[in-house]
Formats: structure tokens, C-alpha cells, sequence
């Protein structure tokens, strides 16, 4: 199965964005984001702590719904899925 | 209307369209790029997330403040200082309401809406730090 | 731009202007005869003294906010509902400055400048009652 | 000598305005407008209460600056002032 993986902001710019990629039926949130992550030492430093959790600002969505950073490693990505992950907002 | 755009806003059209049946006050916030050193700003978004934050933003207050209309327009590309970057344009049948709903918006959008903004200067840039905590605000 | 006058306002072109360097935030307050069943407002001013007490609330609002422009413009003569009946454009910094000021200048407005609104019905007309106990604020 | 009255907005309507009227020196502030409201009884009682004075609502000028209705009594009007007479305001 596959889902694509939007970074925003200073997150993309470590790790680019709209990645589309193959996932195992069961992948955990976290567990996907930490592979992906993975591939740029600055950006899993910028999104992840030295125990690989969520650095306490980061922002998870699924489909456009909020996953609390709490339950994103027990929470099953699906196939066909839009995964989000971004610093605190500042717009307006 | 509720938009993530590119392109300029026309306020006098939005003004004239925002005086339902009723209206006393209408406010306009005008958001520019402000020159605090910089050369440019660069705003990016989460376009259909932030375009559903807006619109349960607009909900709100009219539903809090009984407007009789609300424009958000956010920009989103690369702009020169003083350009617009936000329009919001709302109407009342009162200065009151009209004051306090366009300041829930404006607060609204800044604690919750997918919208990242870049300051550029002729050594690089930097991300405008967001409100930590927060997140979006309609969880 | 501090005027007292007929003719209709360029808002537009008022907001361009009021974009001076370290602008962030300007803030429009559109004044609009509401729909109260009646046929038309009609309004009269002392107009050398409204003058002189619109710039002595710009200069207080200035101090106060740290406003980096002002316009007031307030009409005067016989408007259908829906027209501008006044205009106030403020810039700042800072969102905050910005809708404080224009407030600051909306409730000194009420308060003590030499204006008048009659509504107009078919049956005749009404004197909007001004705030007893006030009078023009600067004595 | 001559001065100017200038009424507004209700007061206006019942004692019309700009009335450029002769006056005798030494002539006093609340004088001169009990004897102009005199030629209307709607515009004397708009402005004036039983007695005579004013009512506390009543905002009086003289060239542009605010005349204490308690002083007005006292004040003399001179030649060439601009005297005003208007009601609450009411603008914004």
C-alpha cells in the first residue's frame, strides 16, 4: 500500500515534501515518519529527540485530522492515506 | 469568501460586497509585510486544511459575534515589504461586534491555521517562530 | 487626510497611502447607514470645530498608539442605507497599536466631535440622541 | 457691535442659524440666546428650561471653545464672536 508524506515549512526544506511511498500493512505514524526522517540527519533532528519522540511542537496529521503526538505510534497508517507533519504555525 | 491565493485582493470589491442588509460597521484588516530588515516574505500553506481551519474560523465568529459577513483571504507565495499578505473584511450591524469579531479572526488564524511565513534577507532566512502549544486550533 | 466632506472616499487609494515604511497592520473602519427602517440619514457638523477636533483625537491616537498613519474622513449631507458615512484608516507596527487606535478614535469621535445624524422615515424625521453629559471632549 | 449665532441640528431647525444680530457692549453669553430663542417657544424650551437656564445637555461655544454653562451668565460676548448652541453630539 502506499501514502504520501507532506512536510511543511523548515521540515520540508530538510526533507522535502509529497512523498509518496510504499508502506507495510500495520506501519505505525511514528515508526513511517522516523524511516523517512531518517534519510537527512537535520531534519530527524528537527521533527525528533534523541529517543526518536516527537520533539513536543511538532504537529501530526492524518487526512487532515490531528493525531496527538501521544497516540502517533500506536496509530495505523492506511492505504491511500495524506500524512502531515509540521513546525507550530505563523501565519496571518 | 474564504480563499488561500496567490493573487492581490480587490478591498474596495470585497468592502462593497460585505454591506448585507444591515450593516452598520464594516472593519478591514490589512496584514503587510512589515520591513524589519528584510527583503521579501515567503508564505507557505497547507492549502486545504488551512482553507477548512478558515471557514470553521468564519463560523465561529459570526455564530460569537452575529456578523452579517466575513471575507479571510491569505496569501500565499513571495512578497516585497508592504505588500498585502492578509485581507479580513467583516460586517455588523454595530462597531462593537464588528471590532471583536475581526480581532477573534486575526487571533484565530495566528494560533491555528497551517500557514508558514519565511523572512528573506540578502544572507538567507529565517521561519517565523509559531506559537508553541498551540497547534492547529480545531483539533 | 483629516476632512469633514460631501463627496464619497477612495478607500482604496486611502489604504496605499497609509502604508508608510514599518507598516504591519492597517485597519479600516467603514461607518454605513444601517437599514433601522428608515429612508435616508442625514448629518450636520460645526465644521471648523469638528475639523479641529478630529486632528487633536489624530495627534492623541498617534502619541497614544504610536500610529504610523491616520485618515478620518466623515461625511456630512443625505445618504440612502448602505453608504459610507465615515471613514477611518489607521496603520501601525502591529495589529494590537492598529485596532486600538482605531477604536481609541471611533469612541472619541462619538464622544465630542460637533456632528449630527437625523434619520429620515416617511413619516418624517429623528434626531439620533447624542451622549448627554459630554459635549465635544475637548473643552 | 455685531455678533454671529450659529444654532445646529434640532436647535437649528427651530431658530434657523448664522443670525448676525446687534448687539449693546458688555451684552452677557446667556442674554443674548434667551432673547434670540425668545421668537420661538419650541426652540426656547429646547434649549432652556423654566427658569431660564439652560439645560445641562446644552453645549455652548464661544469662537470655537466651550463656554461652562455656569460661566455663561458671566461671559461677555464681543464684537465679532462666533457663538454656537447645538445639542449632544451625535457623529461616528
Amino acid at each position: 500500500m502506499t501514502v504520501k508524506i507532506r512536510f511543511f515549512a523548515r521540515f520540508r526544506e530538510l526533507l522535502g515534501t509529497d512523498i509518496v511511498t510504499d508502506v507495510a500493512a500495520g506501519t505505525m505514524f511514528t515508526h513511517l515518519i522516523l524511516t523517512i526522517a531518517q534519510k537527512n540527519s537535520a531534519g530527524y533532528a528537527a521533527i525528533f529527540d534523541e529517543n526518536g519522540t516527537f520533539h513536543e511542537f511538532v504537529i501530526l496529521m492524518q487526512n487532515g485530522r490531528r493525531i496527538e503526538i501521544a497516540d502517533a505510534a500506536k496509530t495505523q497508517v492506511a492505504d491511500g492515506d495524506e500524512i502531515a507533519v509540521f513546525p507550530p504555525v505563523a501565519g496571518g | 469568501m474564504i480563499a488561500i491565493q496567490t493573487a492581490d485582493v480587490d478591498i474596495g470589491a470585497l468592502m462593497t460586497a460585505a454591506k448585507k442588509p444591515g450593516t452598520g460597521a464594516v472593519i478591514v484588516f490589512d496584514g503587510v509585510v512589515r520591513d524589519d530588515g528584510i527583503t521579501e516574505m515567503e508564505l507557505e500553506a497547507y492549502e486545504e486544511v488551512a482553507v477548512k481551519e478558515l471557514e470553521k474560523i468564519a463560523d465561529d465568529a459570526t455564530r460569537q459575534f452575529g456578523l452579517l459577513h466575513i471575507d479571510i483571504i491569505h496569501r500565499i507565495g513571495r512578497f516585497p515589504v508592504g505588500e498585502t499578505i492578509l485581507i479580513i473584511v467583516v460586517s455588523a450591524g454595530h462597531r462593537k461586534e464588528a471590532y471583536a469579531g475581526s480581532r477573534f479572526i486575526i487571533e484565530a488564524i495566528k494560533a491555528g491555521v497551517p500557514i508558514w511565513k519565511k523572512e528573506l534577507t540578502k544572507d538567507g532566512g529565517r521561519w517565523v517562530p509559531g506559537d508553541h502549544g498551540h497547534g492547529t486550533g480545531h483539533r
